[in-house]
């Protein structure tokens, strides 16, 4: 495993959590912002690994099984909270669901 | 760490509440009568837990192989949440069924919040601070849109839920980061180690991300956009209980994890990075909060300008500073619980009488409400000797010996600026004569919390060290 | 110093009795008005006892009563007075029964909360002037902000709520910086005497080693401060609209004893606690006075509200006082103080009496008025002795004020030149003009206006009762101030003795 | 060139092509499609740095569950598709976009300059045995017992919340 140098694996996980930042950005559809949510914490998830692959130490790993667990969590209320508000509004669009300013 | 039988009953908050989630689920499962019952319920559960912790700070354990702190500044903290939770609670009883959300659930969540806030607090592991974190996050996702049929709680609910979840990206890539260079999520680790991890860029790049995630969360400019959208359209009580006890605890976290600071008086590499955001947040927050009209998102704003004033103690990072951020926590939560209790009352049905408007003399209404909304607003806007300004006193006085007097000029600034806002609400309810008509249904349970909190503005006020002595000894 | 407890209780009277004025009933206005009367007297009462304990002899504080606060920051409950204190003292004790009196009928809405504001307003004051902790100072000093918000706000003219607001976020400005001086002050003081200390007797020492340049910057936050109070020209935008505003109680409280603060501020803080400071912009500052005092009067000329009138020459007169304290002489600051006592008793009759004209006709533009002197004879003769002894005639209080503010001045080496006296003293003139002008408008001539004759009745005992007390002090202050001099003397040194041992080189 | 450093250059091009796919997509759907192709590109990464244990649960759990509450949710919502991504608000968009390329290229530069390679140096048998499902467990029952436990907690709440928030009937 030594053949592939650690920065490759966090430089891909920068990366991808840029891209996760830049969606949380520019996508209305809730939906896609909370995928994008998700890719965030991926790439989280892909540092903690990978600096715990390297360090030899397995608190990292226990720690995404607690952002995988959180994440579910997250996932559940959340895409409750866009059924609710499917249902008064029959869109899931940011902009179209503004009553306050943003 | 041994931990025997003895040494568990400073674990006994957390387990109250712990138990109380689950007696709680069992009481919503089994009986129809759990809506009158567990209101009651948790408010004793709340108070109680509250005056049990406040009687432990002068001890101090970690228990868990390091992962929880119990006593000392922990237990601060949860008199703290528990103590306005309590509050919150009292103030919902009526105001729910006005709000037609009074479910039984609304109290389980309430009191998971809090167990999440606790733990949050009293975090000697990163794992803890981030469960902690997450469960009173998910917790005020769901409270903020508790009523689903409102489509003003529903769009608080998604903004918040959007946005807490990005914070939380941020957090946890900061947890990565710190791992990766620290090898370790212990705290007693980071912090005794502070120094030297400094060294590497990658570490503070953690850090920064991670304090960049928590300032989401404490509503500091420029991650404070959420807050007016989330404030207004949330449940009068459920933004009372964000604004105060949530804000308290995001702060515990950041005087947890600048504990090397505080107590070992490593250099705050820190310091610009507080400063900047402080002052940003203290002026922001002040100025727009000038033009607006609806209270609770004056509120809100005002509460992003509180943040930065708590944040000037961060700056400065001694322990004159964080015992004040924790007093003027203590004194926020019953000047801003006390406000949105009054709110609360005012409020129709349909997020009305929410504007200031609607307080135009109210002295002729209800002349308690007005006298108590005028007390509360002046004590948020610092005037002495109320406890608001005492909290303000203590952290300038971080500040300042923190060679830190320009932030405390900006803050004295800010204050200024804030008094407009803050009694213009008096004019209204003093000096301007009634515009619309509207009966005031009085209510037990809030008026109860309004005059504890407005109780505890003149305590602490008056005598200031009864507080701040526990909790220079629970910090030392 | 002997312990003494007398100050303590005085600053309790008004407070117990503001706590429980609310515990009456919104109907019961007598008693309310007559159980404000009572507690304001009884506190001028303790205020008489606290005088005669008093010791003319002693130039240091006395009475004094200290009690630990808040022990983190070594915050004490500490007051006592010095002869300063205590003469501003007994005229906010003498005034406040004076002035609720005075409400009698010009208030009708809400006396509770009136007289709740009123009480809680006085201990306020009262706790200004007694205070030897700057912590404790500044607490009363913000805190009776409130009640004279309320005053003016709930009970005032047209343009209230403006002027109530600007009245609050113009002092709160300036004492808000004072705040972080005050906060810099005890943080220096630990590396001085080695503990946190906001203790005005320790802060004395403190102050004067402050470095130079920091010093500059604690002085400007002081000197701002009170500054917006006094009001010195140009801080001095939000007095007439406040004092216009205000109602008649209100405005005799504020020129009476409010404005006083400021100046009192200045003697009690910003000389003895950075005297290099104070000394090195005294001529800035009474440079500032001087305008004050020509500008004042020269916008008091051109008024045509009786009372704005009186608030502009309020401006004029405070200057007077600034002066006098920046010339640093044994003359001026005593005559700056008795100015004090000057102006809060004449300024104070003033805006009484057209108080007392405005309640009865509703207006106070002067040209509405006219030969008033045949219709009411008694309040042209009281008009006539307030507005004398606001010009300065000799004999009446006014003069001996001014005299020894001018003769100090004139002999000032901080000041170094005679033109600040000259151009001061232009300032009496112009009142006598613009005061004689008004009362010649006002009172003599034929009736101008024929609604005068069926509104305009002459004073009622009530409000004689109201004056005549007054007007003997302005007599006596007039005719034998060795009295209140005595009083002031030993104080007035030692405040000057603290100044000139830091300034030594700066004088010379 | 090893052959671990080829499957991981296939793995990384997977994930940051399907990454850039999920927030490009006009249609939700293959948004959720691109996200799951993501999550196995993920769990591949994980195989490479040993974690067999995190792999496997990154498909179950992430893949298998949490997407596939995603992909119901859209179809029971059968959301329009979006506008194209570049219709309004373009300046905005853009400057985030720019935002974002930066704090990438910061985060990349600090990288290779905090170096964290020089200083770790894999021990293979050790980077095996942290990821295996025993060791996991083993830490999970007994140091991190107490998180552990708040995850029960949390999971409580989220049950709640979601009822509260979804259920059909409205008291």
């Amino acid at each position: 495993m030594s053949a592939v140098p650690m920065e490759y694996y966090l430089i891909l996980s920068a990366f991808m959590f840029c891209v996760g930042v830049a969606g949380v950005l520019i996508r209305r559809n809730a939906i896609v912002v909370f995928m994008s949510i998700e890719l965030m914490l991926n790439s989280a998830n892909l540092t903690l690994v990978t600096f715990s692959s390297y360090l030899g130490n397995s608190i990292g790993q226990v720690f995404v099984f607690f952002v995988m667990t959180v994440a579910a969590a997250e996932a559940a209320v959340g895409l409750a909270i866009i059924i609710a508000i499917f249902r008064n509004k029959l869109t899931v669009n940011i902009d179209a669901i503004n009553i306050f300013k943003w | 760490m041994p931990a025997n039988n003895f040494e568990y009953y400073l674990l006994m908050p957390y387990i109250v509440i712990g138990v109380g989630i689950v007696l709680s689920v069992v009481l919503e499962i089994s009986t129809k009568k759990s809506k009158e019952l567990l209101p009651w319920f948790s408010a004793l559960l709340f108070f109680g837990t509250a005056i049990y912790s406040i009687f432990n700070v002068d001890q101090g354990l970690v228990l868990f192989s390091g992962m929880l702190e119990v006593g000392g500044k922990s237990a601060i903290f949860n008199t703290i949440f528990n103590f306005g939770a309590a509050l919150i609670v009292l103030a919902s009883i009526d105001f729910m069924k006005k709000y037609e959300a009074d479910f039984g659930e609304y109290y389980i969540l309430i009191q998971s919040s809090v167990l999440g806030m606790m733990i949050m607090a009293s975090a000697r592991d990163i794992f803890m601070i981030f469960m902690g974190l997450e469960l009173m996050s998910i917790c005020f996702y769901v409270l903020a849109g508790i009523n689903r049929k409102k489509s003003s709680a529903n769009e608080a609910s998604l903004k918040y839920f959007l946005l807490g979840a990005f914070a939380t990206g941020f957090i946890v890539y900061g947890i990565a980061l710190i791992y990766g260079t620290t090898g370790s999520t212990s705290i007693q680790n980071l912090v005794e180690n502070f120094v030297g991890y400094s060294s590497n860029i990658l570490f503070v790049l953690g850090m920064i991300l991670f304090f960049v995630g928590f300032s989401f969360k404490v509503a500091a400019v420029p991650f404070h956009m959420w807050v007016p959208d989330v404030y207004q359209g949330s449940a009068t009580t459920v933004t009372g209980l964000m604004s105060t006890v949530g804000k308290a605890a995001a702060f515990s976290v950041f005087i947890i994890m600048l504990g090397a600071v505080v107590t070992y008086g490593a250099p705050n590499f820190f310091k610009s990075y507080f400063a900047v955001i402080s002052a940003l947040s203290m002026v922001v927050g002040s100025v727009i909060a000038i033009s607006q009209d609806n209270l609770k998102r004056m509120l809100a704003y005002s509460s992003v300008s509180h943040a930065g004033y708590m944040i000037i103690g961060l700056a400065a990072g001694n322990k004159y500073s964080i015992a004040g951020i924790i007093f003027y926590l203590a004194a926020y939560a019953f000047m801003n619980i006390g406000a949105f209790s009054v709110i609360s009352v005012i409020e129709g049905k349909d997020d009305s009488r929410t504007g200031i408007k609607s307080y135009a003399g109210l002295q002729s209404k209800s002349p308690f409400l007005a006298a108590m909304i005028s007390l509360f607003m002046f004590a948020l806007a610092g005037i002495p000797p109320l406890a608001g300004f005492f909290g303000k006193y203590y952290v300038f006085f971080g500040a300042i010996q923190a060679n830190l007097t320009w932030l405390a000029i900006v803050g004295v600034l800010s204050s200024v600026i804030s008094v407009y806002f803050y009694i213009r609400v008096v004019v209204y309810a003093y000096f301007k004569n009634s515009e619309e008509d509207f009966e005031i249904e009085s209510s037990v349970g809030t008026y109860a919390a309004i005059i504890i909190s407005a109780a505890f503005i003149l305590i602490l006020g008056f005598f200031p060290d009864m507080l701040l002595g526990i909790i220079t000894s629970a910090i030392k | 110093m002997i312990n003494s407890e007398i100050l303590t209780y005085l600053l309790l009277t008004p407070i117990i009795s503001s706590v429980l004025v609310l515990f009456f009933k919104n109907e019961q206005v007598k008693l309310i008005r007559w159980f404000g009367i009572a507690s304001s007297l009884l506190a001028f009462v303790i205020s008489l006892v606290a005088y005669s304990q008093f010791d003319q002899t002693n130039p240091l504080f006395q009475l004094i009563h200290q009690a630990v606060w808040i022990k983190s920051l070594n915050v004490s409950y500490f007051v006592g007075v010095d002869g300063i204190s205590m003469l501003l003292i007994l005229l906010t004790t003498f005034l406040t029964p004076l002035t609720l009196l005075s409400t009698w009928k010009a208030i009708e809405k809400n006396v509770k909360m009136f007289t709740f504001s009123m009480l809680f307003l006085e201990a306020g004051m009262l706790g200004v002037f007694m205070a030897l902790d700057v912590f404790l100072f500044y607490i009363f000093w913000e805190a009776m902000l409130i009640p004279m918000y309320f005053i003016i706000g709930i009970w005032g003219g047209e343009r209230r709520i403006y002027a109530s607001i600007k009245f609050f976020i113009f002092t709160m400005f300036g004492s808000l910086l004072m705040l972080v001086a005050i906060i810099w002050l005890a943080v220096y003081s630990s590396s001085v005497t080695g503990f946190f200390t906001t203790n005005l007797i320790d802060l004395y020492k403190v102050g004067p080693t402050v470095p130079h340049q920091v010093q500059a910057w604690m002085f400007g936050a002081f000197f701002l401060s009170f500054a917006i109070k006094v009001p010195l020209f140009p801080l001095h935008t939000w007095l007439p609209d406040a004092h216009v505003e205000a109602p008649t109680a209100g405005s005799v409280i504020l020129a009476g004893v409010l404005l006083k603060m400021g100046t009192y501020g200045l003697v009690r803080f910003c000389l003895p606690l950075f005297p290099q400071s104070a000394v090195a912009y005294a001529p800035a500052i009474s440079v500032l006075a001087v305008i004050g005092i020509i500008y004042g009067a020269l916008v008091s000329m051109v008024q045509t509200d009786m009372k704005k009138l009186v608030a502009y020459s309020s401006v004029s007169h405070l200057g007077f006082v600034v002066l006098g304290i920046f010339a640093m002489t044994i003359e001026s600051v005593q005559g700056a103080v008795i100015q004090m006592i000057n102006h809060g008793l004449s300024t104070g009759a003033l805006f009484l009496l057209v108080g007392v004209a405005y309640e009865r006709t509703h207006r106070r533009d002067i040209a509405f008025y006219g030969g008033i002197a045949k219709l009411v004879p008694i309040y042209s003769t009281f008009l006539m002795i307030a507005m004398l002894s606001s010009v300065g005639l000799p004999g009446l209080n006014g003069f001996i004020g001014e005299f020894l503010i001018l003769l100090g001045s004139y002999k000032s080496a901080t000041l170094g030149s005679t033109w600040f006296t000259v151009f001061a003293a232009s300032g009496v003139i112009f009142a006598a003009v613009y005061l004689l002008w008004m009362y010649q408008r006002v009172v003599f001539g034929k009736v101008t206006n024929h609604e005068l004759e069926h509104e305009l009745t002459d004073m009622n005992k009530r409000e004689i009762l109201i004056l005549v007390p007054i007007f003997v002090f302005v007599l006596w202050i007039g005719i034998y101030p060795n009295t209140f001099l005595k009083m002031t003397e030993l104080s007035v040194q030692t405040v000057l003795q603290q100044v000139s041992a830091y300034s030594v080189n700066i004088l010379k | 060139m090893n052959i671990q450093l080829i499957l991981f250059f296939v793995l990384a091009a997977i994930a940051a092509v399907t990454s850039v796919m999920v927030i490009t997509r006009k249609n939700a759907v293959l948004s959720a499609v691109f996200l799951v192709l993501n999550f196995f590109a993920l769990a591949g990464l994980y195989l490479l740095l040993n974690a067999q244990f995190i792999a496997v649960v990154q498909v179950i759990v992430y893949a298998g569950a949490i997407m596939v509450l995603f992909l119901f949710v859209l179809m029971l919502l059968n959301t329009e598709t979006e506008h194209g991504l570049f219709v309004d608000k373009r300046g905005i968009k853009f400057f985030a976009i720019l935002i974002s390329a930066f704090v990438f290229v910061q985060l990349a530069f600090l990288i290779f300059k905090g170096n964290p390679s020089r200083t770790l140096t894999a021990d293979e048998a050790a980077s095996i045995n942290a990821g295996t499902i025993q060791t996991i467990g083993h830490h999970l029952y007994t140091d991190y017992i107490i998180p552990f436990e708040v995850a029960g907690f949390l999971l409580l709440a989220a049950t709640i919340g979601a009822l509260v928030l979804a259920k059909k009937k409205f008291e």
